[in-house]
């Protein structure tokens, strides 16, 4: 299956290994990512509260650039229903892009607007004509479990992963998202595909602060702080996440936290495409493993490790513990 | 023969003619109607008054009219007073036209002139109309005295022995191996906190011993055929592999089987049961039956503890399914609910986190017959909770899942409060949005509870985690909400977690309402005839619906639609047989070509298509009179009485005013 | 009914219409025969000379009866069915267009002037001067005048009373036939003329009572056209998506094209009683749609692209809309 | 004072929601313009085609069909046979030169008097905005519609 690609600008910096993992990934399972030519920035979390049309033009300009891009004639990257589809690996490009093609169609002054400003570069966009997607979204829903794991070489067992889904991923609810915005659970189950040990992460759909570090820092080291400890408590190895503001928040400030509140967490934060890629064997290099700042050597070296607990107690005949719901005899 | 109208133009006191200006529309329709047939024409203060109803049949009988038109109130009001009296005076009720010029009129315009050119419009499509109508008879069928009540729960128990009371012959059909339904898997109820088992036990047995009650536990309705009056339905009496002429109920056999079962059922999966077993232990009738899909014996082939020992040998594992064929002229339906699946709200965690309990695994843990002795505890069976938060509206009032308010949850919450106040003395955190406790007794029930202690937070509780994040919260179930009364948010750590879930339609209340011909709301609570003046009455005639089937209700809601529906049904006995509108569509055999085009139309299968002559018939007593056949038919060959084609064009052209002189004359004066 | 001795008068005319009604007159063999051996046939334009001036020298009620076929299209049209209803006892509306409208009253979805445009102007017209049809005309012989093009196309009896209407387009042969031998037995004091307004020489349900075709409960799922499928030979066309006009259409032509394995196109019109056709054959189609979902609806009816071809195809001329506003049938309230 | 066009608009209720909503609308004394005037049938259901062509060719400048929510018809599911006859009939009459606005498929259900007073409101409006339909202007032959209705001047 081919898809429009919009890496966006964080994949080509601090990212990196997001996007060259997805690449490898993407090319292993035979995806097709055809990136858009000429892209911009999508503007990013806070432009829109700035100068809304500004910003939608914007995002507006990728939008047009695909539909120009993905509609050409003989292109052949249509769904069935006639939209393209256009990935995004990065949540807040993903939530810009579906945003803005959402409101555009809802909001006919502002889709004038934006199509008067586009009209300038020579473009306009019908809004509808794209289908926006994450990236997990098209690996859980169009490559499925089933096709991961079969897929899977190198199990990643004995690695306990607390997954991370991060706020602008699953809200607002503007359709396509993942199956619940509260307690989402496809890339637990992902991950669990790959054979990793999986912790109900409570905290996974809570927010990372964004760019709360540059506003107020003390505010941002005790939202980070939150994540971190309760995957520290749950004996995670490593968190997965798969937005590029989760991960570097997570990642850089880390030592900030530990300095900060005094504490000593010593989490890799992974991308969940880094993951897929190691199950799948390919080269770790080319994963873009290395560019994380807590390093994740010694995580991943627990790999293949048998499972430290015990077999499960058997059910004495004196136990009074009352059955959990839906469990069976 | 020519026509001879009368036209009565009612005041209602000023309700009508504040607006509209009556006298007007009576000489207008005296004078510009009298060529369709207009006689007389009158205005008078109360037409539905005696004296307003005497003067319509001193002109029917005086001035010979054949057809009236009464410009009044809504049909829906006084379409039947205004019938009767044309009936006295000899005239078929059904060449009587009342057409409304106060509900949709005098009652929602302002502009008298604007309003009154209205009004002569709705009369003369009364006049155009009427001159369509024809003498009708009421259809009359005979009604079988015995009833069948589908669901045993309260709302079913009630209905089941007010009728036998009565002195006629029920059916009391329900799928469990018990009746007693949600109410005997209760502790306490709200807000006397009377026994639940010792209030229902003596009714179950009643049902159970009433000569004139035919019960059949572990039964499904399969199919329903015929119409009011004249029902006949397949009942499925699942296999017991339980001969119950000779089995004591002992329990011996339970006692032997070696097979444990988590019961999802009565339990609510908070215990276990074994694979031959009566749900509880007052349960009526008292004879077990084998679950089939635990059995070892069925799904192994060997194992026969039970038959082994039992003393009286009936134990039957060849037993098969039965379909018994009931005659009833009545249908009582009280399938009651299912509670909301809490798994649907993750962030409350239940089925995550072990101590995060529903509100019906809660009842069975408090019952002193439930799985923990009445002993209120942990996951873990032994400790017990220093505090236990209760969360409100779990599935209700929320859009993401119910908007409706599933009415017992806050009773229910405060009875929970109370008993864990009583049973541990643990502090209590009720979180609630409104505290809803209009009934009577309910609302001081809630300040007692507030009174002994109980904390009341006034806020929806957003998430339910074991994520420490402060001192103090290690090992404990975290509640946050934010307390709209102070507004702050609120972390509030607790031992155990209660969720008031609430109310929803039974899973397959669907296909339960496709088998009998009913009709749902979109949440699927089966729809009443009238929300307010026919709660217990269906849409089809002679099915009645009693309890939660037909919405979220308490114990002594459910008990009144049960004896509501009891009523209902005893008053159509006693009538021996019932007048139905004479709505109804009927086919011109001559004319149908047979293309079949209405067959699948009708939900009421009152279509017949007969192969051999090729042409389709309709069953009168099944028809239901919508007219959708009517509407469809390519040929013209379906025709429908009171609302036939002639009689709804003819309204069209005389709402138009198209009965004058050809054209549109009587244009409205600008309003 | 005859005068004098001689032979009662017969008359045949033909307005917008494509000479189809005449053939299927001539069509009866032999019994044309009996036409001319009981009949003196004063004017059938088709068949005979005859001039307009001849017919209005005629006394007024002079001919017996007077088969009408075609629609009323422009002027001339109607000055002849206003002629032919002055010297007629006995006016039949014969065919399709005349009762109905037929084909050319599809017309009436478009206006005169796109109408002309097609043909004067349309991709396969030669016509380089540009020319159209003038209403008058100064030839060098004096002034010439055409009849005036009418906006819309009018049934017979639009325009004129009708005694009776004889559908299809044409009419069957064996139904011609029959009604001919009708009118001789009424001629012989054999038998009584139908109720004045009645529909003769077709039947009083619809087509699918004469369809052999099997049939069962109706469920359309989706609308297929005919030169994309192979039918199954043996079962109702509608229930295999196709656009068979059959249920609502007059019986009376033997069902011949269903069973042919073609679509009825409606050309007997609608059953007795129906007051449009149109409306009758979508309320049926649309009420065996098998969805609940709009979307899905509107994805399945777009399997039809011209409805209102579709379903006026013969009747647009008699339906309500294209026919104007119409005093309906009312109940007389009052003895005359 | 120039005059407004005051549009008439038939609108066909259902015995069972749309009629009461109408009821209710009165009881409740919620205003809407006079220009509509309701028509009872048993259910939407019932509505014929034919019942719209009629209104419209006799006068009404707009049509509205009312019936019951979807998956609230007192006949189970007749409302979605109205739904399906809207739908192809719209089509139909778009083709004819009617404006969709003309003619409107509304859901209302008992308790929802102040929606229908609403949607009446923004219906005539609407038709109001759009002038009078004027459909008498098409041919208006003085005779009978149809061939079986015909009763005079027949000679023996």
């Amino acid at each position: 299956m081919n898809y429009g690609y919009y890496p966006g600008c964080s994949l080509e910096r601090n990212a990196a290994a997001y996007d060259v993992s997805t690449r490898a990934v993407a090319a292993h399972l035979g995806l097709g990512l055809d990136e858009l030519e000429d892209w911009n920035c999508c503007g990013a979390t806070e432009y829109i509260a700035i100068n809304k049309l500004a910003a939608y033009a914007l995002i507006g300009r990728n939008l047009a650039l695909a539909q120009k891009q993905l509609h050409a004639p003989g292109n052949g990257r249509l769904a069935a229903d006639g939209r393209a589809q256009l990935v995004a690996p990065c949540s807040a490009c993903f939530l810009n892009l579906r945003k803005a093609d959402r409101y555009l169609q809802d909001d006919e002054t502002l889709r004038t607007a934006t199509n008067e400003a586009l009209a300038a570069g020579g473009l306009r966009y019908d809004p509808g004509t794209i289908f926006v997607r994450h990236l997990l979204d098209v690996m859980v829903n169009d490559v499925g479990f089933e096709e991961i794991k079969r897929r899977v070489t190198k199990p990643l067992t004995g690695l306990r992963v607390a997954p991370y889904y991060g706020c602008l991923l699953v809200r607002p609810r503007l359709g396509g998202e993942l199956s619940n915005a509260e307690y989402p659970t496809e890339l637990d189950q992902l991950m669990k595909a790959l054979g990793a040990e999986v912790v109900d992460f409570p905290l996974k759909a809570h927010c990372c602060g964004g760019h709360m570090t540059q506003i107020s820092a003390e505010v941002a080291y005790e939202l980070l702080r939150r994540l971190l400890q309760n995957a520290a408590d749950y004996k995670a190895d490593v968190i997965v996440t798969l937005c590029p503001m989760c991960q570097l928040n997570l990642d850089a400030y880390q030592s900030r936290v530990n300095q900060h509140f005094g504490a000593g967490f010593n989490l890799p934060i992974l991308y969940f495409t880094q993951m897929m890629g190691l199950a799948f064997g390919l080269d770790e290099k080319a994963l873009g493993f290395g560019k994380e700042i807590v390093s994740a050597a010694a995580a991943l070296a627990k790999i293949g490790e048998p499972p430290k607990a015990g077999a499960p107690a058997r059910r004495r005949k004196d136990d009074k513990a009352l059955p959990m719901p839906g469990a069976k005899p | 023969m020519a026509e001879r109208i009368g036209v009565y133009v009612c005041h209602c006191g000023s309700n009508i003619a504040g607006v509209v200006d009556v006298v007007q529309v009576a000489q207008w329709a005296a004078g510009r109607l009298k060529h369709r047939g207009v006689i007389i024409a009158r205005d008078y203060k109360f037409m539905c008054s005696s004296l307003g109803q005497e003067l319509i049949e001193q002109d029917i009988k005086e001035l010979g009219l054949t057809r009236v038109v009464v410009a009044a109130c809504s049909p829906h009001l006084h379409e039947q007073t205004f019938r009767n009296a044309c009936a006295r005076a000899g005239l078929n009720p059904y060449l009587c036209e009342l057409v409304s010029i106060r509900e949709q009129v005098s009652w929602v315009h302002t502009d008298k002139v604007a309003a009154t050119e209205k009004a002569k419009a709705v009369t003369s499509g009364g006049v155009e109309r009427v001159l369509w109508d024809e003498p009708l008879e009421p259809l009359r069928v005979p009604i079988h005295p015995a009833t069948l009540v589908v669901g045993g729960g309260i709302a079913g128990i009630q209905a089941a022995l007010e009728i036998a009371d009565g002195g006629h012959r029920v059916y009391l059909v329900e799928r469990e191996p018990s009746i007693g339904g949600h109410m005997a898997q209760f502790d306490k109820t709200f807000p006397t906190l009377d026994c639940a088992a010792c209030i229902l036990t003596p009714k179950m047995v009643s049902v159970g011993m009433h000569p004139n009650i035919t019960m059949m536990t572990w039964s499904e309705v399969e199919k329903v055929e015929g119409y009011v009056g004249n029902f006949t339905v397949t009942v499925r009496q699942k296999a017991r592999c339980v001969k119950t002429d000779l089995c004591t109920g002992c329990g011996v056999c339970e006692e032997k089987c070696p097979k444990k079962v988590v019961d999802n059922v009565f339990e609510a999966g908070l215990g276990y049961r074994k694979a031959i077993y009566t749900p509880f232990a007052q349960a009526v009738p008292k004879y077990p039956v084998i679950d089939r899909e635990n059995c070892t014996y069925f799904q192994k082939g060997t194992c026969k503890a039970c038959e082994k020992f039992c003393p009286t040998g009936a134990i039957d594992f060849s037993q098969q399914d039965e379909l018994i064929t009931l005659q009833v002229g009545n249908i009582v339906l009280a399938t009651g609910f299912d509670l909301f699946d809490s798994r649907r709200i993750p962030q409350y965690g239940y089925g995550r986190l072990a101590n995060v309990f529903t509100s019906l695994e809660f009842e069975r843990m408090c019952n002193a017959a439930g799985p923990t002795n009445g002993n209120v505890v942990l996951r873990d069976g032994l400790t017990a909770p220093k505090t236990v938060g209760i969360i409100h509206c779990v599935g209700s009032r929320d859009k993401n899942f119910n908007n409706y308010c599933s009415a017992i949850c806050c009773m229910q919450s405060l009875k929970f409060a109370h008993i864990v106040k009583e049973r541990t003395g643990a502090e209590v955190y009720n979180f609630y949005i409104d505290m809803r406790t209009a009934a009577k007794a309910y609302d001081e029930f809630d300040q007692r509870v507030r009174d002994e202690g109980t904390h009341v937070i006034r806020g929806r509780a957003a998430e339910v985690t074991d994520a420490a994040r402060m001192p103090g919260e290690e090992g404990k179930l975290i509640i946050q909400a934010e307390d709209t009364l102070i507004g702050r948010q609120r972390r509030i750590p607790v031992d155990m977690v209660l969720l008031a879930a609430g109310l929803e339609p039974r899973r397959d209340a669907k296909q339960t309402a496709q088998l009998f011909g009913l009709s749902c709301s979109a949440d699927g609570w089966f729809i009443e005839k009238h929300p307010k003046l026919d709660p217990v009455a269906t849409m089809t005639e002679g099915i009645f619906i009693a309890g939660c089937v037909q919405g979220p209700k308490d114990i002594p809601n459910s008990v009144v639609q049960g004896a509501a529906a009891a009523a209902r049904v005893q008053g159509r006995i006693q009538q021996k047989e019932i007048s139905l509108e004479p709505v109804r569509a009927s086919i011109n055999e001559h004319r149908c070509s047979g293309c079949r085009i209405c067959n699948n139309l009708c939900p009421f299968n009152a279509i017949l298509f007969h192969d051999d002559r090729m042409v389709s018939e309709i069953n009168p007593a099944l028809c239901q009179g919508c007219g959708t056949c009517v509407a469809a038919c390519p040929a013209g060959a379906i025709s429908g009485t009171v609302f036939s084609n002639e009689q709804i064009l003819a309204q069209i052209q005389g709402l138009l005013m198209l009965n004058l002189n050809g054209g549109r004359v009587e244009e409205l004066v600008a309003a | 009914m005859s005068e004098n001795g001689s032979k009662p008068k017969f008359a045949m005319y033909w307005a917008a219409a494509c000479g189809g009604c005449e053939i299927a007159v001539l069509n009866i063999h032999e019994k044309i025969l009996d036409v001319d051996a009981n009949f003196e046939i004063v004017f059938w334009p088709v068949a005979m000379d005859a001039k307009y001036k001849d017919v209005e020298a005629m006394p007024d009620g002079s001919i017996l009866l007077t088969l009408f076929n075609g629609a009323i299209r422009n002027s001339e049209n109607e000055a002849i069915a206003r002629l032919l209803r002055r010297k007629s006892q006995i006016l039949v509306a014969f065919g399709s267009c005349a009762c109905q409208g037929g084909l050319p009253s599809l017309a009436n979805l478009g206006t005169s002037q796109a109408l002309f445009d097609a043909a004067y102007d349309g991709p396969s017209t030669d016509n380089p001067q540009g020319v159209r049809p003038q209403p008058q005309w100064a030839a060098p012989e004096g002034q010439l005048h055409i009849p005036e093009f009418y906006p819309a196309v009018k049934t017979l009896n639009q325009v004129v009373p009708v005694d009776y209407y004889m559908p299809g387009c044409p009419p069957e042969s064996p139904q011609i036939a029959a009604v001919i031998d009708l009118v001789l037995q009424v001629l012989g004091g054999k038998a009584a003329l139908p109720p004045p307004g009645a529909v003769i020489g077709a039947g009083d349900s619809t087509v699918c009572d004469e369809c052999k075709r099997a049939r069962n409960e109706k469920k359309i799922t989706q609308f297929v056209r005919i030169q994309d499928v192979q039918p199954d030979p043996a079962l109702c066309l509608l229930e295999q998506g196709l656009l068979c006009n059959g249920p609502a259409t007059r019986s009376g032509c033997g069902a011949l094209c269903p069973m042919a394995g073609a679509l009825c196109v409606g050309c007997y019109g609608p059953a007795e009683g129906v007051l449009d056709y149109g409306a009758r054959l979508m309320t049926a189609v649309a009420s065996v749609i098998d969805s609940t979902n709009p979307a899905e609806i509107e994805r399945i009816l777009d399997g039809i692209p011209d409805p209102a071809g579709a379903f006026y195809r013969f009747n647009m001329g008699g339906s309500l809309l294209r026919a104007g506003r119409l005093p309906r049938k009312s109940k007389v309230a009052h003895e005359p | 004072m120039t005059e407004q066009f005051e549009p008439v608009i038939i609108g066909f209720t259902c015995n069972w929601c749309s009629y009461r909503a109408a009821d209710l609308a009165g009881t409740a004394r919620i205003k809407y313009p006079p220009n509509i005037r309701l028509i009872r049938l048993m259910c939407s259901g019932r509505l014929d085609p034919t019942f719209v062509l009629q209104a419209l060719a006799s006068g009404a400048d707009g049509v509205m069909i009312t019936g019951c929510h979807p998956g609230e018809c007192h006949y189970l599911e007749q409302n979605y046979k109205a739904m399906r006859r809207f739908l192809l009939l719209r089509r139909m009459l778009t083709q004819m030169g009617i404006e969709p606005q003309r003619v409107k498929l509304v859901w209302a259900s008992a308790a929802e008097g102040a929606r229908l007073a609403q949607e009446i409101t923004a219906m005539v409006e609407e038709v109001r905005a759009l002038g009078p339909l004027n459909w008498g202007k098409v041919e208006v032959p003085a005779f009978s519609p149809h061939p079986s209705s015909l009763k005079e001047e027949v000679p023996a």
